[in-house]
């Protein structure tokens, strides 16, 4: 093709439609307008193409190889995709981007060349959710009671090494709840359990209709729902509709926050007015989950539009496109630019941080919506560094002979 | 015995009398085809006058349960159908009806091996064969003490799951069964086989008996040729898929062929099974 | 005309029980295997290797299994993805615990590890029947996948949960892993089932598949002919476990390269269930033809629209996809119940007395 | 030892020690074990009458509960009252039932009468495939709220304080249970005393003799899979009124087979009762054992291997009907 | 026991001559409340062809059902060849030499005459799955060896044209016949034939006995028969019982239990 090919392995349908369609929605119209406002990226027009996988491990690997071909990027946009993909890149050299997904040891850029997962990672949500808990003050969790109630999936289960960790470290008790591919909709046994644990707070690491299921639970348990607090995937808007007003307090660790940005109005003016959004109606905006999409984008494009600058070629591939992530720099002056200021932090990564770790900030749902409820929060990296290079080694180790860096020069 | 002896001299063979009106089921030149390669039917026709007890006789595997089954419309759950031809039923087309439709117009037809419902109790066996009955409950409870009284056996067992109960014991349940939906006419496939000798008689009475007071006709195939020419009115014999002979039971039962293949009457009287002989007969008819 | 069978006449009984008794389907299977291994590794191109030729030859694989359990043991199961799991996590252990192992060895063994987890949930059989059997194998399959995801020891405490195959290779040559060429995967897979498909055609041809089809069609009459129900069911529970084990090790060393638990989770049992009936049970060539439908009319119906140059949202061309594989499905059943092996046969009847019916 | 304390007689100390906590969890079991009854009620129906196993009445729940909620939020705007549009939305989404039951009945069921079981089995995945393409294409793949409340069931809880602590009842709930007893009841009365009930039992055994003496299998297809469509949408609406309605709810369906296995395929009365006693089980011992033991969602397989213990005792179940074996 | 006739005297010489196959004592066998066979005691003695008759309902299917174990008698002794048999798996009576035909028709519907006959012949073979796979050597000789034997049988039943059919397809009175051929293939000492003439016409019937009297003559195997045509059981049997609700009302030769009363009352009707 003669644009820039972002394909995109959607899941706009099967059980987690709910959480993925306003998700692409926001990705999808960011795109559309770079092209209808800026005919593109530096004047190349965007190729974004939807593969639809409806998060079927199979269907993603069928969607991967269907569009690997003049690929720039690949988005696989579930964790058992992204697995099974990750060690293809390498040989197709294709970089992937799983933002805010994928595992936490992607960080590791030695390691991972191609894989990138902006701005942060399973393990800095859940010490940010561990901090903001603590109130900046981890000691404070001494002796405290910590229910991790997750999916019972590599997903749900990716942050308990470093809670166990934070655990040990800080003298608080961790009770990981798992909750069965089967059981979302039913939750009353875990949430039978959290009623006679007595936990002081139960973090979700939650998915699709396992977040709508707990937070009816926790509703019906009377659980305090200002304890009760999510990772970005737990915070969607669709799944507090349910109990509304009486989920108030809830709370969900997210790297964008709510607001009318700029940026919306030129997607409203360059795409939804135009009727080319597949948004139901324009309410659909205002959500967490779509204006996520647009970051996720965002994060796309600057990274194209830094590979243009640097290699002073518009037509860049894919390998051009991996320095750009590589070498990503999302200043606040930039994100101003681009209508998006507050929206979400700004954004550096490197060599040996294909995350970027910008941090988040927490938002309680106010019955309504959710709003902003915290300053920006930040992972503590010397902590959970070295955890990352001893898991990265590993999965190096495992799949040996594992390329690492190979050929690619840092910078 | 007289009585039908009377009738039957009266209604000459059918083929000859063409009062339509007159027959309540009649076949033409039907052709039936199995999983759409095997042509089993090759052209099959005849007719049951009202009233009648037609006998239709033939080898294993001649073609008379599928001729039964295209009539009552019964092949399209075996992959069978009827590919030429027509089937009327009281002077109306009926091969385009459904099964049921056609038990509703008076046909019903007692399937070959029984075919009991075997999770049913004896009674509610019985009770099904009143499905489309719409003549009340005390009318179907009084058919159900008739069939009681034909068959003693089955007031023993009524509550038993046929499933459990003896062969014979299925045989008089599936008749039984037939016999409540108060038909004009019922195809009976093999109603005496696995029957005990004085029952098997006494099938046959209650056949001459329905057929004396209450009018039903039937078609029958079976086996015992021999009951089966007594009480029949006319009689057809196929073979390979074809009738290769008919005619009034009283000289089909004078038919040197009839007699030696399916009467087991040559000229010197009944032989032992012992005498069978490793030979292949030839038949006087072409098949 | 051309597909006449008259004139061959048998006059041993070697010969007449010989594999291919008619001339016809030998010249057939001729053409067949030498598409297979030399025309299509001409034209393939990766996508082709990678989302078409390997899943389809993987999938009759293990729909050959079932078919083995419920086409021939008529014992339904609904448990092959768990088996297959037990097949890809043996093989996972056996390579890592064992390094130096040849592949192919190690695939082999670790059928025996499903053979006997095969086993131990075909003991219900004994007692159980039809759909009551049916759920029960459902039993293995929601355990097995629960194992997979709790017992870490079987993915080697990986943080991410799966299983992820390394680079290996068979005399230098690299089979498995992100480096092996399609190609050299496609051989060894074909290699394979090319081996166990010529095994069963024998097995089921043999005592063995004469036991099984007789405890299939009426298990009482089988027992009082002098068939040891036990054994008959059980020796059918353990061949179709090990070639659905073998399977699912090719799965995800030759194909997939990693694995997650869920992906041995109940829609691949039924996707396999698919392939066994459409392509007919009782069948072996019927799941060649069951797994060209079901694996590859998704692949192509999901090409369609970019061939035509239609330009459709992914989501709705995924529904109207599923409703289309949907209706499919329930319109060969109609067609066929016997599956597309039947058909083949019916094709093939009315070819030999062609052009003169009956 | 400290293993055989924990699985011996930890548990029973903790019931006795916090009574009103045990009590919740036999409350939780209960509300459970009606849902999934409710479930297997639509699969033992459709059984009874036609040895089908239809596996999709899991999808009917889902496509029914998305008809109704669907259909309500397209009529609010026009009569601009919750209530009302949920009066008419409800027989509209029973027509809508009635359709599907005409439609599965015409294009595939007549089709295929006289198939083998596991034939008509393929046949009803290939109906869920249809009805997950057909549902996501009409109404979105989104999260839904059922219209609890437009419905008007009670959406309150009941407290009590056993024991010094206390209990929740949710009202919702309750009203579940109930409506789970009239359904079986009126079923059981059906079924067992009227000639269409005898003629739907005579059907499973052989469909060709029913056709023989004259049942009809058109009408009773339709009229059971409308029966079952019917339950499909209570039961869509009690789990829609508890945890949203979107299409993970299918996968409830999966919890219905061990109750059919432990009820009995053709049993009314071992749905409701397999049900019950599968819901308490199974929240009981994932509490008591299997989160200290297992570390939890024993859930997933428990009621499997359960029932699969009670098979090899009672291969068909603890009512279902005796599998007949004689030559 | 109820029977007390002069001849049985003569019964018993007979009896002497001839050793006991297969002696039933005093054996009772209930479901639930219905007793099916109640304390009947008989023998069948070695290359005779034994006919069990009765009304509908007697018990004569539960009676073979007993001997060939798919049942297990809540009272009495059964010996055979001498052995006392206690509880009995199904399958074992084959490898002891019974083999039966069925009353309603049990053949594997799915599977071709050929094969039918040959899975008779399935507790014989011995080769192992690994040559079974390569179908060659050993597993080919024997499957050879058996072929030839079955097609003896095929030959002997005249099925020739019906080898390859699939016997779900087949008429009824064929299927009878494979049926027989199936249960011939297992060499069995004992046979016992289940109403094996039931739906077929004279000429069938005749064909029929003329091969169950081959194969008692020729391969000298026992018969027990149940048939409800009068005329067969009269020509071909040597000896009768006669049960009724379960109990014995009769035994004796031919012509003796035709003449006996409480059997015309019970069984035959007043036209025989
Ligand atoms: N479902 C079927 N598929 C293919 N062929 C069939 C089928 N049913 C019957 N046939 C064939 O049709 C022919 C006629 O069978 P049919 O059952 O009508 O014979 P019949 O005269 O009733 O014999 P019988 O006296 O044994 O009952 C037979 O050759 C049989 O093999
Ligand atoms: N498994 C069983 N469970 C319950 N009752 C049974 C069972 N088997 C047989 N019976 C009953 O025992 C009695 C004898 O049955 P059996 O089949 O032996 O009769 P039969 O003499 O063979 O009759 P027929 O000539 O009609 O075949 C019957 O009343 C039958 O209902
Ligand atoms: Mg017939
Ligand atoms: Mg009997």
């Amino acid at each position: 093709a003669d644009g820039l090919n972002f394909p995109n392995l959607t899941y706009r349908t099967g059980p987690f439609a709910g959480t993925g369609t306003p998700i692409m929605n926001g990705q999808r119209d960011y795109m559309l307008m770079l092209n209808e406002r800026d005919g593109g990226i530096g004047g190349v027009p965007i190729d974004y193409i939807e593969c639809e996988t409806g998060y079927n491990t199979n269907k993603g690997v069928e969607c991967y190889e269907k569009t690997k071909g003049d690929a720039l990027v690949t988005q696989p946009w579930s964790t058992g995709i992204t697995l099974q993909v990750m060690p293809r890149t390498n040989v197709d050299r294709i970089p992937i981007l799983a933002p805010g997904y994928g595992f936490s040891p992607m960080s590791d850029g030695n390691t991972f060349a191609w894989a990138f997962n902006p701005p942060v990672s399973y393990w800095d949500g859940a010490y940010m959710i561990l901090d903001y808990i603590a109130g900046g003050d981890m000691s404070s969790l001494k002796g405290k009671k910590i229910v991790l109630l997750h999916l019972d999936h590599p997903f749900g289960k990716e942050p308990i090494p470093l809670l166990e960790k934070l655990a040990e470290m800080h003298d608080f008790k961790l009770v990981p709840i798992p909750v069965g591919l089967k059981e979302m909709q039913n939750q009353s046994a875990q949430w039978l359990q959290i009623r006679r644990e007595r936990p002081d707070n139960v973090v979700m690491w939650g998915w699709g209709a396992m977040n709508a299921g707990a937070i009816t639970e926790a509703v019906k348990t009377r659980y305090p729902m200002e304890n009760f607090i999510g990772i970005w995937w737990s915070g969607s808007d669709a799944d507090l509709q349910n109990v509304g007003a009486k989920a108030k307090g809830y709370k969900s660790v997210s790297f964008n926050a709510p607001g009318n940005f700029p940026v919306l109005d030129d997607i409203r003016t360059h795409v939804v007015s135009k009727g080319n959004s597949e948004i139901k109606s324009e309410a659909d905006m205002d959500t967490i989950f779509y204006q996520r999409g647009i970051i996720i984008s965002m994060i796309l494009a600057e990274a194209a539009k830094t590979a243009q600058d640097h290699f002073g070629e518009k037509n860049i591939n894919a390998e051009q496109l991996r320095w750009g992530l590589e070498n990503l720099d999302i200043t606040e002056a930039r994100l101003e630019e681009l209508g998006m200021k507050g929206m979400t932090p700004p954004l550096k990564m490197a060599c040996d941080n294909h995350t970027g770790h910008s941090g988040a900030w927490m938002l309680e749902w106010n019955g309504e919506e959710f709003v902003q409820a915290s300053d920006l929060l930040t992972p503590n990296r010397e902590l959970i560094k070295p955890l990352e290079l001893e898991k990265a080694a590993d999965y190096a180790k495992n799949n040996a002979p594992w390329p690492g860096r190979g050929d690619l020069a840092c910078n | 015995m007289n009585a039908i002896a009377e009738q039957t001299s009266n209604s000459k063979a059918p083929a000859a009398n063409l009062q339509v009106a007159e027959d309540i089921l009649s076949i033409n030149n039907i052709e039936v085809i199995y999983d759409h390669v095997v042509l089993v039917l090759k052209g099959v026709s005849l007719t049951v006058p009202r009233g009648g007890i037609v006998a239709l006789l033939g080898a294993n595997g001649a073609g008379k349960t599928t001729t039964l089954k295209a009539i009552s419309n019964l092949l399209q759950a075996e992959r069978g159908e009827v590919t030429k031809g027509n089937i009327e039923f009281q002077g109306k087309q009926v091969q385009a009806l459904s099964p049921n439709e056609l038990v509703r117009r008076g046909c019903i037809q007692v399937m070959e091996g029984r075919r009991c419902f075997g999770h049913l109790s004896i009674e509610d066996n019985l009770m099904t064969g009143a499905y489309t009955r719409t003549d009340g409950n005390a009318e179907i409870k009084r058919d159900l003490e008739m069939v009681y009284d034909y068959f003693p056996r089955l007031r023993e067992r009524r509550g038993s799951q046929a499933g459990y109960t003896s062969g014979g014991e299925q045989q008089m349940c599936a008749v039984g069964r037939a016999l409540m939906s108060r038909p004009d006419m019922i195809l009976l496939d093999e109603p005496s086989m696995g029957l005990a000798p004085q029952l098997q008689e006494e099938i046959f009475e209650i056949v001459k008996k329905l057929n004396k007071n209450e009018g039903v006709s039937f078609l029958l195939a079976e086996q015992n040729t021999n009951v089966a020419l007594k009480y029949a009115t006319y009689g057809y014999i196929m073979e390979a898929g074809r009738i290769v002979l008919d005619g009034d039971a009283e000289s089909l039962r004078e038919n040197e062929d009839v007699k030696e293949f399916y009467l087991g009457v040559g000229g010197e009287g009944r032989k032992s099974f012992r005498d069978g002989k490793h030979y292949k007969r030839r038949k006087r008819w072409l098949a | 005309m051309f597909y006449r069978t008259s004139g061959q006449f048998k006059t041993s009984y070697e010969s007449d029980q010989a594999l291919f008794p008619i001339k016809q389907d030998m010249v057939l299977l001729v053409v067949i295997l030498a598409t297979m291994y030399v025309i299509f590794p001409m034209f393939a191109s990766e996508f082709t290797y990678k989302a078409l030729l390997v899943p389809v030859l993987i999938y009759s694989l293990a729909s050959l299994g079932l078919n083995i359990l419920t086409g021939y043991a008529g014992q339904l199961s609904l448990g092959t993805a768990g088996f297959m799991g037990v097949g890809a996590y043996a093989c996972y252990k056996i390579t890592t615990i064992f390094p130096e192992m040849n592949i192919v060895i190690a695939l082999f063994l670790s059928g025996f590890f499903s053979a006997a987890v095969g086993v131990a949930f075909g003991l219900p059989s004994l007692r159980i029947k039809g759909f009551y059997l049916a759920i029960a194998t459902l039993a293995s399959q929601f355990f097995l996948v629960w194992l997979f995801e709790k017992w870490a020891w079987l993915y080697n405490y990986n943080a991410s949960g799966a299983i992820e195959v390394r680079t290996m290779d068979i005399f230098g040559l690299v089979v498995t892993g992100p480096n092996a060429s399609p190609m050299v995967q496609y051989y060894f897979v074909l290699g394979i089932v090319s081996v166990v498909t010529f095994a069963m055609i024998n097995l089921t041809r043999g005592r063995y598949g004469r036991t099984w089809k007789a405890v299939r069609d009426m298990d009482i009459a089988a027992e009082l002919v002098g068939i040891n129900l036990m054994r008959a069911k059980l020796s059918a529970f353990a061949v179709s476990s090990y070639i659905v084990g073998i399977a699912g090790a090719l799965m995800v060393f030759f194909w997939k390269g990693a694995a997650e638990p869920n992906l041995f989770d109940i829609p691949m049992s039924f996707q396999i269930v698919f392939i066994a009936i459409i392509g007919g049970l009782g069948s072996v060539m019927g799941n060649f033809l069951g797994a060209i439908l079901i694996v590859a009319l998704p692949v192509v119906l999901n090409l369609l629209p970019e061939i035509l140059g239609i330009s459709i949202g992914s989501a709705t061309m995924e529904h109207v996809n599923v409703m289309v594989v949907g209706s499919l499905i329930i319109m060969f059943l109609i067609v066929e119940p016997h599956g597309l092996a039947r058909f083949w046969a019916l094709i093939r009847e009315k070819l030999i007395i062609w052009p003169f019916p009956h | 030892m400290e293993t055989l304390y924990t699985v011996l007689i930890d548990p029973f100390v903790q019931m006795v020690e916090v009574p009103d906590f045990f009590l919740q969890v036999l409350w939780e079991g209960l509300v459970s074990g009606v849902l999934y009854s409710l479930i297997a009620l639509g699969f033992v129906l459709i059984f009874k009458s036609s040895r089908i196993f239809n596996f999709a009445q899991g999808i009917m729940v889902v496509f029914a509960a998305l008809s109704l909620v669907g259909l309500h939020s397209f009529l609010v705007p026009y009569v601009g009252n919750e209530f009302v549009a949920a009066a008419i939305a409800m027989p509209l989404t029973l027509g809508i039932m009635y359709a599907l039951a005409m439609g599965v009945e015409r294009m595939v069921l007549r089709p295929l009468v006289g198939q083998p079981d596991i034939i008509l089995f393929m046949a009803t995945i290939g109906i869920t495939m249809f009805l997950i393409g057909f549902g996501e294409f009409v109404f979105g793949g989104e999260n839904k709220v059922m219209i609890t409340e437009a419905l008007g069931i009670p959406t309150g809880a009941i407290e009590f304080e056993p024991f010094g602590g206390f209990l929740l009842m949710e009202e919702k709930d309750v009203f579940a249970v109930v409506m789970a007893i009239i359904l079986v009841i009126s079923l059981l009365v059906f079924l067992n005393k009227s000639a269409m009930g005898r003629a739907i039992r005579a059907l499973g055994d052989d469909h060709t003799a029913a056709l023989s003496v004259g049942i009809s299998l058109s009408t009773i297809w339709v009229l059971v899979w409308f029966i079952a469509g019917v339950i499909a949408l209570a039961t869509g609406i009690v789990w829609g009124a508890r945890a949203g309605v979107s299409f993970a709810l299918e996968v409830i369906a999966y919890k219905a087979l061990p109750v059919l296995m432990l009820g009995g395929l053709e049993s009314v009365s071992g749905a409701i009762i397999g049900g019950i006693a599968i819901g308490l089980l199974e929240k009981v011992f994932e509490i008591y054992w299997g989160q200290p033991l297992f570390g939890g969602n024993t859930e997933t397989w428990f009621a499997f291997i359960f029932a699969l213990i009670v098979l090899l005792f009672r291969p068909q179940g603890l009512f279902g009907e005796k599998i007949i074996e004689r030559v | 026991m109820t029977v007390m006739d002069p001849t049985l005297e003569e019964v018993k010489r007979k009896a002497e001559e001839r050793e006991v196959l297969l002696d039933l004592e005093n054996v009772s066998l209930s479901f639930g409340g219905v007793k099916a066979i109640t304390n009947i005691s008989f023998n069948i003695k070695k290359g005779e062809i034994r006919a069990i008759i009765g009304p509908n309902g007697a018990g004569k299917t539960s009676m073979l059902n007993v001997i060939n174990g798919f049942y297990q008698p809540q009272e009495g002794v059964i010996t055979f060849n001498g052995e006392k048999r206690k509880s009995m798996k199904p399958h074992l009576a084959v490898s002891q030499g019974i083999a039966r035909t069925f009353q309603n028709v049990a053949l594997f519907k799915g599977m071709s005459t050929l094969d039918n006959i040959m899975a008779g012949r399935a507790t014989r073979m011995k080769q192992n799955m690994f040559w079974q796979m390569l179908y060659w050597g050993p597993a080919q000789r024997e499957e050879i060896e058996h072929r030839k034997k079955v097609e003896e049988i095929i030959d002997f039943l005249e099925i020739q044209h019906i080898r390859r059919t699939p016997v779900g397809t087949l008429p009824y009175g064929l299927q009878k016949r494979v049926e027989l051929a199936r249960a011939l293939a297992m060499e069995p000492e004992l046979l016992l034939l289940d109403e094996p003439m039931a739906g077929m016409n004279l000429e069938e019937k005749e064909d029929m006995s003329r091969f169950i009297l081959d194969v008692n003559d020729q391969l000298g195997t026992t018969i027990a028969l149940i048939e409800h045509d009068m005329g067969v059981v009269m020509d071909l049997s040597d000896r009768v019982v006669v049960l009724d609700y379960g109990r014995k009302i009769a035994d004796g030769v031919p012509d003796e239990v035709q003449s006996n009363q409480e059997v015309i009352d019970a069984y035959l009707g007043v036209s025989h």
